[in-house]
């Protein structure tokens, strides 16, 4: 059961970080096409975060609802990848950070499919078709900046390496076939984006600790401090 | 042959049928279609920045997916809209550029900064129910294309106000400084609400010509009074109190009177001077600049594989 | 005794966001000397805001300290007028903006030297001394940035241009005298830096309501967020 | 001449005494001093973002002052530090390039980041603690204008250590939350404190001429148990536990013994892949670079006056 709840967290946390960058994009997207396919993956991943933060406070005995989850926790009790809450940068960045998360997730989730817990299975079974268009979104920016002109090719390849150092942490203490799974879609697409697989070092996690340990960058206190600053300033309010 | 299809053209109206693309259509009407449309466009676009201002800080995952959901939606207004202008011949990216040079306008309210989660639930009750009144009627504009978009606008836009209140109703019940910021909320958007329907009618000298081309139906003092009807009634109903003394039920025009509007303000909030006018400018023009790269390298990328 | 208190309190936030705005200059400034001088300015003016906000604490009856003020507060209830609160943008703007907040600041704190409250007073006294020496830093900035390269001057217009319309705010509904003063100041300083006074529009209040009757301006949430996230996700916490 | 010179610098050094900028001194001495100085100067400079980073969130207004008034005097050491290498020739503009270009290294537990509040109270304890074992020493660096600049360093940073101390004291008497956050916090940097006294002794080629130089006065493992002596009482004191579980007194060494150093990690952040490299050169290099004009502009005005 926790390690059940710990999943859920986990994977809630993911989301919710995710969207909160996508939902910082809102009003920013180089077109209006954009605009919607942005808040649609945003809302998706928000509705993934919701079911599984409910599953968790279901699961863990303290009954916590999503709103416990989201709003009430301190950053060190996030247990999201790095990746989700770096900065935003350009739309090459985010197209680089989005392919690379939704790829991953995607194969995180197809597996979920068949996990012994039916909630999880359910939710699982919902975000596979979701995430599936997400990863195609971002292959598809992939492709045309990558095989678009020299700008957004060199843009391209600069928001991969921004992102590739906090690869390996997605991957950590997973099943290999996993990774083996992502770079093989990884190497599809960027192929087809005519661009290389990024060849930049690694980030050090702190000490053997990482996202999903709850130890974070220190870009993750200024998104909790936006995430939670209305309900925090309301206590007791009710929304 | 000219003769003939303005006949069919004034008879089309007459007869409140709609004008299509493929008919032939005066040059005034034209260009008085396409700019009502591009500014309606530009304010669908321009309004998602006000409410997008709180989706990061939304106080509960609901409201939160509700509000994303709902500027998104309006980002889909935006893009029907574009669309039924270029049905007149209209180009989305000239159209954009109209809005960030500022030569087409876009709705004054949304110059209004939001200040508070309340603020998102006012803008739903009172704006989008503000732009109901106006818009409903335009289900029924004699251009066909921009008719149909607005019954789909209305469905949703009613969707949004619904939830704006249903908003400002759990607020009420509330904190004690929930329900201040609800009626400081209301405080701040109740005028600028009225000023939506534009000028008084003695003082908006297009209203005869578009509403003989059926392109609008309503006086603009007409809806608003239907507005300040429809407002009251809810404002009792939430528990708030509409910042204006003289308002008061006038039994012998079956009708609510209201206090002097300060046209003053409204004339310069639309000269471009108002709170939030050149921010809202701004960073629409940002976004289209800062995206002007990936648009070249989707079209380049285009024309690559359609060459494969 | 009211009318104390809001003065307090009125000066105080002007202190306390312009600081705020200074604190993110930090780690960011042209030159080591710049850095230094800026967090020394930032540090003077939140000096004054614990002051000032201790005081109104005493004078309204209420006994909030320094903290209640600055961490327990919602925006509306921030009396500071928006120029202090505004995004910060680059060094020109940075400077365009310490030379017209440091120049009203003093021409204010110069007239409460006598004022009828001997504790205000002798705060404004020590003020003095600081905002002279915060006001000749900014104008001897903008006689540099004006009087230097092509690209300074320009730089140096457009930030004078970017604040220019919310100084109208800082003179409503003061003494006539006190724009007077400003406008002589500003214009010998604008004059060395062989700048023209900006011939921008007044940025419009909000139906009549400004900072000083707690209607800010988008980016003031924000801020207060920053300003307020660690103490508010503490509450009962002793620092 | 060059004899007698020698023979001077050799002689000033043996008597303990101090070089001055007009003496001679030999070109490896002139070279290691400032490369030393300027690392010190830049970790310095960098050493200002992790703290820098919990200015604006400081949750009362008197830490708030502390720690501004605590990164403006790291600002300062940087100035005096930069001026002491400049007495060896050395150019700041070109220190600030060799720091950005990351050809010049600063003190590697700056590329680990700050998390809570508490690793305020933590960095002064424990890193400005460390670095005041390793500094105390330098006071009597046989170069003189270095040596003067570290006495007044030195003094700052007490003061420094003793007001994150202070922070920590508050806070262990403060709510469970409080208490976790200084625990979990000095967790995160008690070992990578341990690792800036540098590689254990076997494996630091610098050292014995450094100690002829009279430029370093202890080995890396003498300051390093110095620091765990002084630490293990003072966290007694505060009620947290060192992360070490082979942490125990010594009573033959008359000193405490401590678990395996993994030198791994240090290797690793001094290689540039720690968990902050990246941001701290990254923010530097564009503070740098946003400042060019600035400082062109102010040199272009300086010669403009001093014509007139």
């Amino acid at each position: 059961r926790p390690e059940l709840a710990r999943l859920c967290v986990a994977l809630g946390d993911d989301a919710l970080v995710m969207s909160h960058r996508l939902q910082q994009w809102c009003t920013n997207a180089p077109e209006l096409e954009d605009e919607v396919a942005l808040a649609n993956i945003g809302l998706d991943l928000l509705g993934q975060a919701r079911w599984l933060y409910t599953r968790a406070g279901a699961v863990d005995g303290t009954g916590r609802s999503e709103d416990d989850f989201a709003f009430l926790r301190s950053e060190s009790e996030f247990l999201n990848v790095r990746l989700v809450e770096l900065p935003n940068g350009d739309f090459a960045e985010l197209v680089a950070r989005l392919l690379v998360f939704s790829t991953w997730r995607l194969a995180v989730l197809t597996r979920l499919v068949s996990y012994v817990d039916p909630v999880v299975a359910a939710i699982a079974a919902k975000g596979v078709k979701e995430v599936t268009y997400h990863r195609d979104y971002a292959a598809r920016w992939c492709v045309r900046l990558g095989d678009g002109t020299a700008y957004s090719r060199e843009r391209m390849r600069a928001g991969l390496d921004t992102v590739w150092p906090f690869v390996w942490e997605l991957f950590d203490r997973a099943e290999p076939d996993l990774r083996v799974e992502f770079d093989e879609v990884l190497g599809r697409v960027l192929s087809a984006a005519t661009l290389a697989v990024p060849t930049v070092a690694d980030r050090a996690d702190v000490l053997g600790k990482v996202g999903r340990d709850g130890v974070h960058t220190e870009a993750m206190g200024y998104l909790i401090a936006d995430l939670q600053s209305v309900a925090r300033a309301n206590p007791g309010a009710v929304w | 042959m000219t003769a003939t299809v303005e006949e069919h053209f004034e008879a089309t109206v007459a007869a409140d049928q709609r004008i299509e693309p493929r008919d032939w259509l005066p040059d005034a009407y034209r260009k008085t279609m396409i700019r009502q449309i591009a500014q309606h466009a530009h304010s669908e676009i321009i309004g998602m920045q006000p409410e997008g201002n709180w989706i990061t800080r939304a106080p509960s995952l609901r409201r939160k997916a509700i509000l994303l959901a709902k500027v998104q939606d309006e980002a889909g207004h935006g893009l029907y809209l574009y669309s039924a202008a270029e049905t007149l011949g209209a180009d989305r990216t000239e159209l954009t550029e109209l809005l960030i040079s500022r030569r087409q306008k876009y709705s004054s309210i949304f110059n209004y900064p939001t200040l508070t989660f309340a603020d998102v639930g006012v803008i739903g009750w009172l704006v989008d129910g503000a732009a109901i009144c106006n818009q409903v009627p335009l289900c029924r504009s004699s251009y066909g294309p921009y008719a149909r978009a607005m019954i789909r606008i209305c469905k949703e836009e009613s969707f949004h106000q619904r939830q704006g209140y249903e908003l400002l109703m759990t607020m009420m019940r509330g904190t004690p400084e929930q329900q201040a910021m609800v009626q400081e909320a209301t405080n701040r958007f109740w005028w600028p609400s009225l000023m939506m329907f534009g000028p008084p009618d003695g003082d908006s000298p297009n209203t005869a010509q578009s509403m003989a081309w059926k392109i609008k139906r309503h006086t603009n003092d007409d809806l608003r009074q239907r507005f300040v009807d429809m407002s009251v009634p809810q404002a009792e109903a939430l528990g708030v109190t509409l910042p204006d003394p003289l308002l008061a039920w006038n039994e012998d025009r079956g009708h609510y009177d209201f206090g002097p509007i300060d046209w003053s303000e409204l004339k310069r909030v639309i000269a471009g001077d108002g709170p939030c006018n050149a921010e809202r400018v701004e960073r629409r023009r940002r976004a289209h600049e800062d995206g002007a790269w990936v648009r070249e390298a989707a079209s380049v990328h285009a024309a690559k594989e359609s060459e494969r």
